[in-house]
């Protein structure tokens, strides 16, 4: 326990010295993340609805296949998005391999499930008078599946949050599309799994206190857009 | 608007901090950016097949070899070495510590059947363990021998809380030795000698390397600059790594 | 006539046991319906079919003078379930919503929204949140946000059933002047007074099956067997 | 791509081998995985109820941190626990550390805000006559929320469901506290993690696959444990 | 006398601008008491408090012969809410859930569920889902819930909103059977004529104040200001 201590010193060090380095991850880690968990809801929020609202033969093994991709290791989206943009892959050539690009692709796919399931099971947990209450007064299906989301919008707020959680701390994806290039494609996560394979623990738990404070600036952000 | 050129290595040289003062100079003259993409010695490897970097550098020679005949790889150069050393706990269970022959001291440590943790992950210090093993005429298993698939550092770290031995690179031993009660038990054995060679990745079958680049970067490597830069390299006021000659 | 609604040979199963069954019924605009039964009669089923919110399994239902689809038909119809859900937000939030799905801006906007609470007496609730209403006020504002709309067909679904008595003259008042107004009501309801009182014609239905179709009187030939007919007989008649 | 095929012919073969070593990787991912899915929401959802039904200054606050923790790297955690579990630590002596407890131990701490957001989320969404509905059918506070929870199951697993696919694709907290030790501590993630440092990916990706199938089959069992 | 409820010194502040007064009111034991108001009068608000559901920020409410806490007190009365929640399940699920709670188990379980259903006209819906009922088949499935409890106080709220007439004469009968019971019963209602039929006391509320309490008049002195007064002139006199 005893570098819990340091860490906190180092950690407080490390926010207000505004070290370039420091700065240049912990924006790499922000933008990262921030795109993928855009684009991740964009594409989630309609497969989490349709799943939700729609009936047809299979949707439970369906279901279940949205559940299982929850559990899917990050490094194995690395591994199968390093097929696809790596110089042999049909993406090859794009040369997007070890980019922030790259990075992001993969996060998407990492958070997509979350935001999915997530809003499945709050679809799922609303008050089945709300479509009809939209469309009765005018909405077309489009609208009233938007009017829906307004409506349980904390659900959907959660599954988002959960999505962003998920994509700022993770590591595997960004080491293996990313590379942890220094200035360039390293991220907090990274950065910390490096100090610790260092061995500068103390450093990495500072690192790691640095990506927490982040976080909740983030989160208190997103609660105060909420409240509205 | 510096080109980019893509080094794979392995954490050792990376965690080090050796290439942070070594490549500054490289990048200033040729007004380029050396992205190091630092993983264990198999993966930086498989990176140079796939032709997603331009130069791999690692400390595998067999592996090595493999990559340049299989035409993966051209130019092989020897840049540099350090060596092993075995690290065991101050209590020294199986009474090897200062031998001067490492398979001798091995096959102590597998006859008292002291813990010994392996790094278990084909990488170069794993490679360089097993041909020990086969030196001192052991194969190791049972419960003494932790397998644990990891870096260097973790497995010291491993190694120092199950108060076993392990075989590591003096690089990540000093950066550790403070972290760590284990103290070294052999050094000093030329079996310990651990070379690092860098190749260039075959431009013939990836034709996006960029060879021009990748070529003076090899030749800096054994340059004269370069070599005084590695052998003035210090931590901890040591010196970790020694120009083959 | 535009905002002639036409039923044709409706079958819906719900359940295990309830179907709902209409051959042919015809509610011509500007009149109002009352539609009557006992408890799981169907009433609900079919105004909720009426609204085009539930496909019936066979038959059509459409409303002359529109000639698009679900969703065009669904403009012309605003149901007021029976026990109505609020958005989310204020009583001016839920008046806004179907407003602004029309595009009705400025002062007109404002004007329906003013008019309509007030015709529902609760004039001044505008800025209260929806989720801290009593139980009668909301089903006022359920049906303010319904006449803000000016739909062709206005359902109601026991629209009246926790009203005060004062909200109840008030709505009966109201629900006079709608056929003025170009607009054709349905509306359920077990005040056996009710359908009289508001000079509608009554469609009484039970088990799923019309007893009556309105302006001309239906043997009961339709009517399933073992059927139970609770239904007091001082109300066999028809109003109007 | 090239290696896609072969990952999945090796996945079938490792499947059907029933080789040793692979079904000891599975077994230790399961079991760890599916005891820190047992305590987590032992935990989480005492603390997600609270949160959602309790009203009291700094509330938003505490959701907001809440959401905060969801963002913790497993790296992080590692450190963390590692430090209370190594020799020097204050549990130390009891020579936890590289064992599977000290793995379920990192698990516990990296699903329990999972399971904790989503059931406020889910309550949060919920009906607000349940509680009221129980209290006055007899129930007491405790079993008011338990009723509400039954109500509300879909989104209860569904916070489990995210919380196991979390953990049993963690990788951070098993190298860092089991060691990924072959045939004690290896679990499905840090296989394949190892696999990849090796360069070995289409074994890594193989494994990866005997892990889709496995958590596949567990959430086919959640989800008919659910329908009843 | 055991199940008398006493309030005294009630407030509860609710909103932005509604205040629930009581200074004091005695509910005695077997007797049926009729609340009546307007909209937003406050009688569910009162209902809820008197479930012990709410906790009033001033004053006390208590119930004879009942000596434990909140929990016990809730135990002794049951509410039947406006707009009633059915928990998930089957019809019989939502009758066992109290029973259980209570250790009723076996024969006398089984007996009470089906005589509840029974007295509000519901027999055969036991293995009915909850969620696929009509309105009122849901209003009497959480009366015949709160009825197989066999409470001291049974509170309705505005229990017969959505009943038919076959189901409102069912329940008019139920209900003047049940002082005999030992049940006291408290509850809402627009319909002005049920306190009569039913011999209720009545309780008239307005604005959150009492305008009258049960055994005597009261003066309208504690009105507030500017009321409206929409309740029928017709209507003030006291039931029974
Ligand atoms: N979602 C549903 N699924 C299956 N059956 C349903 C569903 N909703 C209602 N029912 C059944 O269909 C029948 C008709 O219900 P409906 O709600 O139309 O009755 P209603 O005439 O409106 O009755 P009420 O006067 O009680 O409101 C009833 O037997 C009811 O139990
Ligand atoms: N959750 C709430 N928060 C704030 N105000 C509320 C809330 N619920 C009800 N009110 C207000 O309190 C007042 C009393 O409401 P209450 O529900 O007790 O009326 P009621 O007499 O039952 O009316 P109704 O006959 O319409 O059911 C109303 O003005 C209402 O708007
Ligand atoms: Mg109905
Ligand atoms: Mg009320």
């Amino acid at each position: 326990m005893g570098y819990l201590g340091d860490s906190l010193v180092t950690a407080i060090e490390l926010i207000f010295s505004f070290d370039r380095e420091v700065q240049m991850t912990v924006w790499t880690s922000l933008y990262t993340s921030s795109t993928a968990i855009v684009i991740a809801p964009a594409l989630g929020i309609p497969i989490g609805l349709w799943l939700a609202l729609s009936r047809f033969r299979g949707r439970q093994l369906a279901i279940s296949l949205l559940n299982t991709l929850m559990a899917l290791p990050t490094v194995v989206i690395g591994l199968l998005l390093f097929g696809l943009f790596s110089r042999q892959g049909p993406l090859g050539p794009f040369g997007l391999l070890f980019t922030p690009w790259a990075m992001i692709a993969g996060q998407v796919v990492l958070a997509t499930p979350i935001v999915a399931n997530l809003v499945l099971a709050a679809v799922t947990g609303a008050d089945n008078r709300i479509i009809n209450t939209a469309l009765t007064l005018g909405a077309s299906q489009f609208q009233a599946a938007l009017q829906l989301l307004r409506e349980i919008r904390f659900g959907v707020m959660a599954s988002i949050i959960a999505g962003f959680g998920r994509v700022v701390a993770e590591v595997g994806v960004a080491m293996m599309l990313g590379g942890n290039i220094r200035n360039s494609t390293r991220t907090m996560t990274t950065a910390i799994a490096l100090e610790t394979s260092k061995g500068e623990f103390s450093f990495g738990l500072a690192l790691g206190i640095v990506l927490m404070t982040v976080a909740l600036l983030v989160n208190l952000g997103l609660n105060i857009l909420q409240q509205r | 608007a510096s080109e980019h050129l893509r080094l794979a290595t392995t954490t050792s040289t990376e965690n080090s901090g050796l290439l942070a003062y070594l490549l500054p100079p490289f990048e200033k003259a040729n007004d380029c950016v050396v992205d190091v993409i630092a993983v264990g010695t198999g993966k930086a490897i498989k990176l140079g097949e796939t032709g997603d970097v331009d130069v791999i550098m690692v400390h595998a020679r067999s592996k090595e070899d493999k990559f340049v005949a299989q035409g993966y790889g051209v130019d092989r150069l020897d840049i540099m070495y350090n060596d092993f050393v075995v690290l065991g706990p101050d209590s020294d269970p199986a009474g090897v510590m200062g031998t001067k022959d490492a398979a001798t001291a091995m096959a102590k440590i597998a006859a008292s059947k002291s813990t010994f943790v392996s790094r278990g992950d084909d990488s170069g210090t794993h490679t360089r363990e097993k041909q020990l093993w086969k030196k001192a005429d052991v194969t190791p298993s049972g419960d003494w021998y932790l397998e644990a698939g990891r870096g260097m550092g973790e497995v010291i770290v491993m190694a120092g809380e199950r108060q076993g031995y392990t075989l590591s690179d003096r690089g990540t031993y000093i950066a550790y030795s403070d972290k760590t009660p284990l103290k070294i038990a052999v050094e000093g054995d030329a079996g310990l000698f651990n070379p690092y060679g860098a190749i260039m990745v075959n431009p013939v079958k990836h034709p996006h390397v960029k060879v021009e680049l990748a070529k003076k970067f090899l030749n800096f490597l054994v340059s004269d600059e370069a070599k005084k830069l590695i052998t003035g390299f210090r931590k901890g006021g040591k010196q970790l790594f020694y120009i083959a000659e | 006539m535009d905002g002639r609604l036409s039923v044709n040979n409706l079958i819906l199963r719900q359940g295990k046991t309830f179907s709902l069954k209409v051959s042919q019924l015809e509610l011509l605009p500007r009149r109002i319906y009352a539609l009557t039964g006992p408890n799981g009669a169907g009433k609900s089923t079919l105004l909720k079919l009426l609204a085009f919110l539930t496909v019936p399994q066979q038959g059509t239902i459409r409303i002359s003078g529109c000639h698009g689809g679900l969703g065009a038909q669904r403009r012309q119809v605003t149901l007021v379930e029976q026990s109505p859900y609020l958005l989310d937000g204020t009583v001016a939030d839920n008046l806004v919503y179907g407003l602004k799905l029309r595009s009705i801006t400025g002062r007109e906007r404002q004007q329906r929204i003013d008019s309509a609470l007030q015709r529902v007496g609760l004039a001044g609730f505008a800025q209260r949140r929806s989720d801290e209403l009593s139980g009668g006020e909301t089903q006022r504002v359920a049906l303010a946000r319904a006449l803000a709309l000016q739909p062709k067909v206005l359902l109601l679904d026991e629209p009246t059933a926790n009203f005060d008595n004062m909200s109840l003259a008030i709505f009966d008042e109201l629900l006079r002047t709608l056929p003025d107004e170009g607009i054709t009501v349905i509306f359920s309801t077990h005040d056996p007074s009710q359908p009289e009182r508001l000079r509608g014609e009554t469609i009484r239905i039970d088990n799923g099956r019309l007893l009556n179709t309105p302006h001309r009187v239906k043997t009961s030939g339709n009517l399933p067997r073992n059927e139970k007919r609770p239904w007091p007989e001082a109300l066999n008649m028809y109003a109007r």
